[in-house]
């Protein structure tokens, strides 16, 4: 447990000495730290033996109790490892970025981060948890508005923060309402509770749908993604968006656990919130053209399905179908591992991208591959993972999920067909959508020629920032290739999410690992089909000569890189199909005359449920409140009257 | 005994699949008039691309040239997972349906990239159709196999196919109709035949998925055009397998039957496009998501 | 030093040391003699609240006219901890102002104004007899009313009219109400000279005309109410924050709404004997409630930095009355608030005045890129207002969240409504107006000016207190605040 | 003795009415210390057990105070702003009287409800008291003048102590001291407000603090 104390002290380091020190310190910190708080959770997923402790905290109504169970392991591994990874980016990244001593103070905020996502994690009393919970919310705040001279660094800022918050408050009510109930904080005591009141666990599911949806960024609470993820540091995104927002998929798998036997409905709704998380998601993220903004909303998406595998998995529980529950449940978690590693990878090289090129407009970039080789192919495998295609780790768990769903499929059951009909449909889609978004940004970024100065200028980046993202590409590689291994590892951690005995989970987790090594073995084949296509052509091409023209361009013989397809062009068709959804702003200048002067077109996506929702309930919040304006309007005789006027009321209301 | 079979459909598939292209243009070219060309012409021009050398474009990268293998890959590890009618296929487990689906997607997602790399603008107008007919396809097709899974209790090709018999199809006749004219739809869009894409055009700007692959040249067009054919036989065989429920016990005649299959099918596409025209680009969706209804109905009529 | 004597003494060194200030002529010398007699009172009143917590309940002298219990004695505490802080700031603020504006007879005239208030407010808690305890209140008023008006100006003279025509009404108002009050004992017929001591009163040997009981808390609640800046009748507040000098708003806040609370809640065991638990509970939580709401809908729209701060007392004043509504865990958190956000606003009033001096102005476009401008009090502007909206790991979260917890106890489902609401109204406000504020690059300021010894400290001490407090509650802390809570229940 | 209270509540409402209807300050000024001396004797005449000192140290301190010194204080003030001696009420007089016996049933209805708990007050001195207040209160929210919003107060100030005086016997001579010093200082502070209002706005008329809002 001493992971809490040392990483806060490399925290308290790095603010201590803001400059290259205070960097190299806040990095130590972080990485020993979490190296430290691996230990752990690596054993406790090991010997599936929860490791506790209880401290003497006398804040009325909380106790400092903290457990790490095979869940909690389970979830601490990828934040602790994101946070390694990133601290080993980030260093290379901030010292170009910013003022030293002024980015030095962000390793206090990263660390902090890491450290109460942590104790959110292990944290089992109703207190403790919200107390890290608020300062998990807190800390990225100053990651978000790290450059704040930027306005839109300092509107994000807000954004995050006021939505984390309103999640929050759903929260304090969610565990006060329990605390009140069980007459003490400690999450033992909750369960026993909402066993004798049912209709109240409904009602504490909500509650935990929306608190914990807020923080993990479901529609129409995913606002601040979009927002807060561009503006901050690239290696703090990837943690919040690989780490911090299954912080929320944590809690809400936890409620799960404490909640006891679900009913169908919550999984209904898991299902409905999932689906339209993810393909709103991804529909968004079609139509950016910021790089990071796109990252943003695929973790939407990517929420979505997880969602979308713990609906089903819920379902199976409520239903009585083990094997749906396991697989469900095995998915969604998994996808829990894989995203945090591909999204991290996708956020890293993003910022990269914006090191090289100076920009992260997709319209400006282009040919970076060329360049920058290895942040390309890490950028490739990262893309082609979060899209699901095999031999990926992302194709693993969107794997588990559509086998659930065929599961379901096959079930006489109607209701549960339908479900496993919806999830298989959706999931299409999804990944449909995704691969396209995908071939956009990637082929847009990285292929081609570059569409700008700074993009020509563009060079690979310092080695400590290829390193991380190499390795996790190789991650996603790995797990994609031992896929059996994995799924059949995670038995543990699926039988404390469902409450199942681990026999059991094993029994149906066999079968689905079996299945997954008929798949590597295809797999196999394919690469061995590519290799030796690969071979069979580089022999051919051996002894003939190879010439290099230019593109054919339909007889126009002086293209110009701006004449290229445009990532606005690519997803055109798509966004115009969606529009419905999309909301795609354009405006356009056409060309006039047989000599057209001047001629423009733009187009901007910005989110609907922010435009067409949010800002308009804001702007007449502040309408209607700044009304009142007029009882207090300067002149103290009404002041007087108002006090007399009370005095009175009060003194006739009373005497009745 | 079936062990056997199966490879022999495999090797029926990697040998006859370029055939299949020869029937559609003799018989497109009979409906013509004309004698059109010899019903091996593609064999020729296979082994005259590997013979020849290539030429690449200035801006590409090592993407471009790792496209064509990886859909040749693709190509091939699929053929492993699909069944030849009743004949199981070599690779069969639960869910490997999951795996055809995303090595067609890794396929599909090889080639536009490929396509975008040359960074001209045609190519990227190619890339973004057929992005954007997949993205709506591939639902599409899950759509239609979990309907065959929910009609036959089975979660892997092999085992559904194999269930696929006369009495099943008595038993869920609607269904299968419904899901056959999915499969249908989807055989035209995925290996770009009328009326969703023209692969004889002349205008780049009316090309689909010719138009990605304009600046590939010699082996890699031939990879090219060799993954075309199998996945060409790949769809058709999920689709014969499912019109031609000859299950007998005798496997040879079963590989007998669905080959007769693969050939009326080749046939079939050719009436098709001597008959029909290419649809407005905007009309494409429509018509793949209006397939995707038809599994759906299926799926629903199968429920109650 | 025996507890008994030290609160005489603390009297005696505020009188004392006004006398002194009156005398002095050098400003420099006024500011010392001011920070000094703080400091010693600070350690006065822990003495006392040692002796208090430790000993038997309560400590008396002067026969029984002065008497300390736990409720008093924590108040107390705060109001010293809150006065050390204020008065080394102002010996930072008045540095910072030219000689000709700060001049000797300013500086003297501060001074004794200063520990005069400071003298009438330990009067207030310290005094036994309801009547004295009103002239002390009253002594408040009169005494502040130039606190305001320190440097005279049209804005200043307005705002302090208005502060003393509405609280000189009020107190009035509340004397009125400690009439009645003793008038119910007298219908008993029982008479005797320490008629109005509420020890005499709370006691449940005291007969009570219910009726005159109820008028009486009316009059009470509206009177010290108005002082208290409760909503509605909390117009003065904006005004006299926002023109006063910063420590002097810093201690208005800090401190003299607490006094007012305080002298309400000294009424409210003796009613609850007469007319039971509902009655006055019912009342706090109207008032609490509608503070809250106010407060909420006017932060939205503010344009001074120091007006936001006023209203944000507003607010919490309404939080702190809606726990002393709430039964034993409500007067805890109500306790524990009163402590967090003395602490809390003073600093925020510190950062406000420090950063205006800066900026030449406390409108809020003209601060920007505070934290660029002055690294020290612009990261104290953003902590104390982090804190001040509810944000952990600050303590103003932990007492919210025991406010919650009582809130949810007693089953008030409205009232959770209202005040998740209206917090969820002023955390976004708020925290628009602190990005402004703090965040971005710097307006135009002056540079230079080194802030005197005392700065750093003042900010380090008060954050600390923020954070420990948020994260853990020392024992002793615990038992004086439930022993005071305990007072507030009934049994002293 | 009843007949006095009689007689003293009959011409304390006169006052009342007199100040609610005057528009000349100094006439005003002057129907305050009238009223001042004659609520100040209020003691000497409702005591229940003799005339003690404590009683007439109280009597004569209330009668000097605010039957001489206040109105002295008021009288100097309005000489230095003596360009201002109208009252400028927001609300008319005729109104303003009308609100005075709307006033005056209200007080006596209060009265009716507070009284079975105060068996040994006079009802007339209850009621009368109680008036005062409410027009205190509706002269500080009324007038224009600073002047007569100290007026007003001190009007409210002589309800409260009436009110006091025959409700509360027995209150500690500190306890009473301390309320007139506080009343003392009160007026005094007012007053050099009132000064320095003078010199900085030229005037006295209180609707021109009116600039901070919001």
């Amino acid at each position: 447990m001493a992971i809490l104390l040392l990483l806060l002290g490399g925290a308290g380091a790095a603010v201590g000495l803001p400059s290259r020190i205070g960097h190299r310190v806040g990095q130590a910190g972080a990485v020993i730290g979490s190296a430290i708080g691996l230990i752990p959770a690596i054993r406790v997923l090991a010997v599936e033996v929860p490791e506790g402790m209880f401290g003497v905290w006398h804040m009325p109504g909380g106790a400092l109790h903290l457990q790490i169970d095979v869940v909690s392991a389970f979830f601490l591994i990828p934040v602790f490892g994101l946070s390694i990874v990133t601290a080993l980016y980030g260093r290379s990244y901030l010292l170009v970025s910013k003022s030293e001593s002024e980015s030095a103070v962000s390793w206090f905020h990263l660390n902090v981060l890491t450290a109460s996502m942590a104790l959110v994690i292990v944290a089992r009393d109703g207190l403790l948890f919200l107390l890290a919970w608020e300062i998990m919310a807190l800390s990225p705040f100053f990651l978000v508005i790290f450059d704040d001279r930027k306005e839109s660094a300092r509107h994000a800022a807000w954004t995050y923060l006021a939505a984390t918050h309103l999640g929050t408050a759903f929260l304090l009510v969610m565990f006060v309402v329990l605390g009140g109930l069980a007459g003490t904080s400690n999450f033992d005591a909750y369960g026993a509770v909402l066993r004798d009141h049912p209709p109240l666990a409904s009602a504490i599911f909500l509650l935990a749908l929306i608190g914990f949806g807020a923080k993990a960024g479901v529609v129409p609470a995913h606002v601040w993604l979009p927002e807060a993820h561009p503006a901050a540091p690239s290696h703090a995104s990837a943690l919040m968006s690989g780490a911090m927002i299954k912080v929320g998929i944590y809690g809400i798998v936890r409620m799960l656990m404490m909640l006891g036997p679900p009913q169908a409905w919550w999984g209904w709704a898991l299902i409905a919130v999932g689906a339209t998380s993810g393909v709103l998601g991804v529909l968004f993220a079609l139509a950016q053209h910021d790089l990071k903004r796109l990252l943003a909303y695929h973790s939407v998406e990517n929420i979505g399905i997880i969602l979308l595998g713990i609906g089903v998995g819920v379902l199976g529980l409520a239903t009585g179908q083990p094997p749906l529950a396991v697989i469900g449940f095995a998915a969604g978690l998994l996808h829990v591992v894989n995203h945090c590693i591909f999204k991290g990878l996708l956020f890293l090289g993003a910022g990269a991208v914006q090191h090289a090129a100076h920009t992260l407009d997709l319209e400006e970039l282009g040919g970076l591959i060329k360049p920058m080789r290895w942040t390309g192919t890490a950028f490739l495998i990262g893309s082609a993972a979060i899209v699901g295609l095999p031999p990926l780790n992302g194709f693993v768990s969107e794997f588990l999920l559509f086998a659930s769903g065929f599961l379901a499929v096959t079930h006489p059951l109607a209701a549960i067909a339908t479900a496993g009909l919806i999830v298989i449909v959706v999931m299409g889609l999804i990944s449909g959508l995704a691969a396209a978004c995908f071939a956009k940004a990637f082929g847009i970024v990285f292929l081609g020629s570059p569409r700008s100065t700074e993009g020509a200028a563009a060079h690979e980046v310092a080695r400590p920032m290829i390193a991380p993202m190499v390795f996790l590409a190789a991650l996603c590689v790995l797990i994609g290739l031992a896929a059996p291994a994995v799924v059949a590892a995670s038995a543990g951690v699926v039988a404390a999410a469902t409450g199942m005995r681990v026999g059991a989970v094993g029994d149906e987790l066999a079968m689905a690992s079996g299945a997954l090594t008929g798949a590597v073995i295809v797999f196999a084949i394919l690469i061995v089909v590519g290799a030796l296509a690969w071979a069979f052509r580089a022999r051919l091409l051996a002894g003939v000569a190879v010439p290099r023209r230019p593109v054919w361009g339909c007889g126009y013989r002086f293209p110009s890189p701006r004449m290229q397809y445009t990532a606005s062009s690519f997803a055109q068709p798509l966004v115009t199909l969606f529009h419905l959804f999309i909301r795609t702003r354009e405006a356009l200048v056409p060309p006039k005359g047989y000599f057209p002067a001047a001629s423009s077109y733009s187009s901007d996506s910005g989110d609907p449920f922010l435009h067409l929702l949010f800002a308009p309930t804001f702007r007449w919040f502040d309408r209607m409140v700044s009304r009142l304006n007029v009882i207090q309007h300067g002149h103290i005789h009404v002041y007087v009257l108002y006090v007399a006027l009370t005095l009175v009321a009060l003194l006739i209301w009373e005497s009745f | 005994m079936p062990a056997l079979a199966s490879l022999a459909a495999t090797v029926c598939a990697l040998v006859l699949a370029p055939l299949l292209f020869g029937i559609v243009n003799r018989t497109k070219a009979f409906v013509a008039g004309r004698r059109g060309p010899p019903l091996l012409q593609l064999y020729w021009d296979l082994a005259k691309y590997l013979r020849r050398g290539a030429v690449y474009g200035e801006t590409t990268s090592w993407l471009f040239r790792l496209g064509p293998v990886i859909g040749l890959a693709t190509a091939a590890a699929a053929i492993t997972v699909t069944p030849f009618g009743g004949i199981g296929a070599p690779a069969s487990f639960t869910g490997d349906l999951i795996v055809l689906a995303g090595l067609l997607a890794l396929g599909r997602f090889a080639t536009v990239l490929a396509a975008l790399d040359t960074g001209s603008s045609f190519e990227g107008m190619g890339a973004s159709r057929e992005m954007h007919f997949a993205a709506l396809a591939e639902p599409a097709l899950l759509l239609a196999l979990a309907t065959l899974a929910h009609a036959t209790d089975f979660v892997s090709l092999t085992s559904i196919y194999r269930a696929i018999d006369a009495a099943a199809w008595t038993g869920a006749l609607p269904t299968f109709a419904l899901t056959a004219m999915t499969l249908v739809v989807l055989l035209l869009v995925e290996n770009t035949r009328i009326p969703v894409d023209d692969p004889t055009t002349h205008l780049e700007l009316t090309m689909i998925h010719e138009v990605m692959v304009l600046d590939h040249s010699g082996p890699d067009l031939g990879y090219i055009h060799y993954a075309a054919a199998l996945k060409l036989w790949i769809i058709g065989s999920l689709l014969v397998g499912l019109l031609v429920p000859v299950r007998s016990g005798d496997v040879w005649l079963d590989l007998a039957a669905m080959l007769a299959g693969m050939v009326g099918l080749a046939l079939a596409i050719g009436m098709v496009e001597s008959a029909m025209a290419r649809y407005r680009l905007m009309h494409v969706p429509q018509f793949i998501v209006g397939a995707a209804t038809l599994s759906a109905v299926a799926f629903i009529i199968r429920l109650v | 030093m025996h507890a008994s004597e030290s609160i005489v003494a603390l009297l005696a060194l505020s009188i004392l040391g006004s006398l002194v200030c009156l005398a002095l002529r050098r400003p420099r010398h006024v500011l010392m003699t001011v920070v000094g007699v703080s400091a010693a009172q600070m350690l006065l009143a822990c003495n006392i609240w040692a002796a208090v917590v430790s000993g038997h309940g309560f400590v008396s002298a002067a026969g029984q006219w002065l008497y300390v219990d736990a409720f008093s004695a924590f108040h107390m505490v705060v109001l010293a901890l809150v006065f050390v802080l204020s008065s080394a700031f102002a010996a930072v603020y008045f540095g910072h102002e030219a000689e000709d504006v700060f001049t000797a007879a300013v500086a003297s005239r501060f001074g004794t104004l200063w520990l005069g208030a400071q003298g009438a407010m330990l009067l207030v808690l310290e005094s036994n007899n309801l009547g004295i305890m009103w002239v002390g209140m009253e002594a408040t008023t009169l005494l502040t009313a130039f606190l305001i008006s320190l440097h005279p100006s049209g804005l200043s003279l307005e705002a302090m009219w208005k502060y003393l025509i509405i609280c000189s009404i009020g107190i009035a108002f509340a004397f009125m109400g400690t009439l009645l009050a003793a008038a119910s004992i007298q219908s008993d017929g029982a008479t005797a000279s320490d008629a109005l001591f509420w020890t005499n009163l709370a006691s449940t040997r005291a007969h009570l005309d219910p009726t005159l009981m109820k008028f009486a808390f009316v009059f009470v609640l509206v009177g010290y109410g108005t002082k208290a800046g409760l909503a509605p009748i909390h117009s003065w507040l904006p005004d006299a924050h926002s023109q006063a000098p910063a420590p002097v708003s810093a201690m208005f806040s800090g401190f003299l709404l607490n006094t007012a609370l305080y002298c309400i809640m000294r009424f409210v065991p003796p009613v609850q004997h007469a007319l039971g638990q509902q009655f006055p509970s019912e009342l706090l939580i109207v008032f609490g409630t509608l503070s809250i709401m106010v407060a909420a809908g006017f932060i939205v729209f503010q344009k001074d930095a120091k007006r936001l701060l006023a209203y944000h007392s507003v607010e919490h004043m309404g939080i702190i009355t809606l726990g002393y509504a709430l039964g034993p865990i409500g007067s805890f958190a109500a306790l524990f608030h009163t402590l967090n956000h003395s602490v809390c606003k003073a600093l925020a009033f510190f950062a406000v005045g420090r950063l205006g001096q800066r900026f030449g102005s406390h409108d809020m476009h003209a601060i920007a890129g505070a934290l660029r401008a002055d690294r020290l009090w612009g990261s104290a502007l953003v902590v104390s207002v982090l804190a001040l909206i509810g944000v952990a790991p600050f303590s103003i979260f932990m007492s919210e969240y025991q406010l919650l917890r009582a809130v949810i106890g007693t089953g008030a489902w409205l009232t959770l409504v209202v005040f998740l609401a209206a917090g969820g109204v002023v955390f976004i406000a708020a925290l628009r107006h602190l990005i402004d504020m703090a965040f971005g690059t710097a307006g135009e300021h002056d540079r230079g000016a080194r802030d005197g010894a005392f700065a750093a400290p003042i900010v380090v001490v008060a954050t600390a207190l923020l954070l420990l407090l948020g994260i853990w509650m020392p024992l002793p802390l615990f038992d004086a605040i439930s022993s005071a809570a305990a007072v507030l229940a009934g049994q002293p | 003795m009843f007949a006095l209270t009689d007689i003293i509540q009959a011409v304390g409402l006169l006052s009342c009415f007199a100040l609610l209807a005057t528009s000349r300050i100094g006439a005003c000024i002057r129907w305050l210390s009238f009223q001042g001396i004659l609520f100040g004797l209020v003691p000497l005449i409702v005591h229940h057990d003799g005339l003690s000192i404590r009683e007439i140290a109280l009597a004569s301190g209330n009668v000097a105070l605010k039957g001489v010194i206040f109105p002295w204080l008021l009288l100097r003030l309005r000489a230095r702003a003596d360009y201002n001696r109208e009252v400028q009420p927001f609300v008319s007089f005729i109104m303003s009287i009308l609100f005075g016996t709307l006033a005056l049933a209200l007080s006596v209805w209060l009265t009716m409800q507070m009284k079975p708990a105060l068996k040994d007050a006079p009802f007339v001195m209850l009621d009368s008291s109680i008036f005062l207040i409410f027009v205190g209160l509706f002269l500080i929210v009324s007038r224009r003048n600073a002047l007569m919003q100290v007026i007003g107060y001190l009007v409210l100030e002589n309800g409260i102590f009436v009110f006091g005086v025959i409700t509360v016997v027995g209150t500690p001579l500190l306890v009473e001291l301390g309320v007139l010093l506080d009343a003392f200082v009160g007026v005094f502070v007012m007053g050099i407000a009132i000064y320095h209002i003078n010199r900085e706005f030229g005037s006295i008329d209180v609707d021109r603090l009116t600039v901070l809002k919001g």
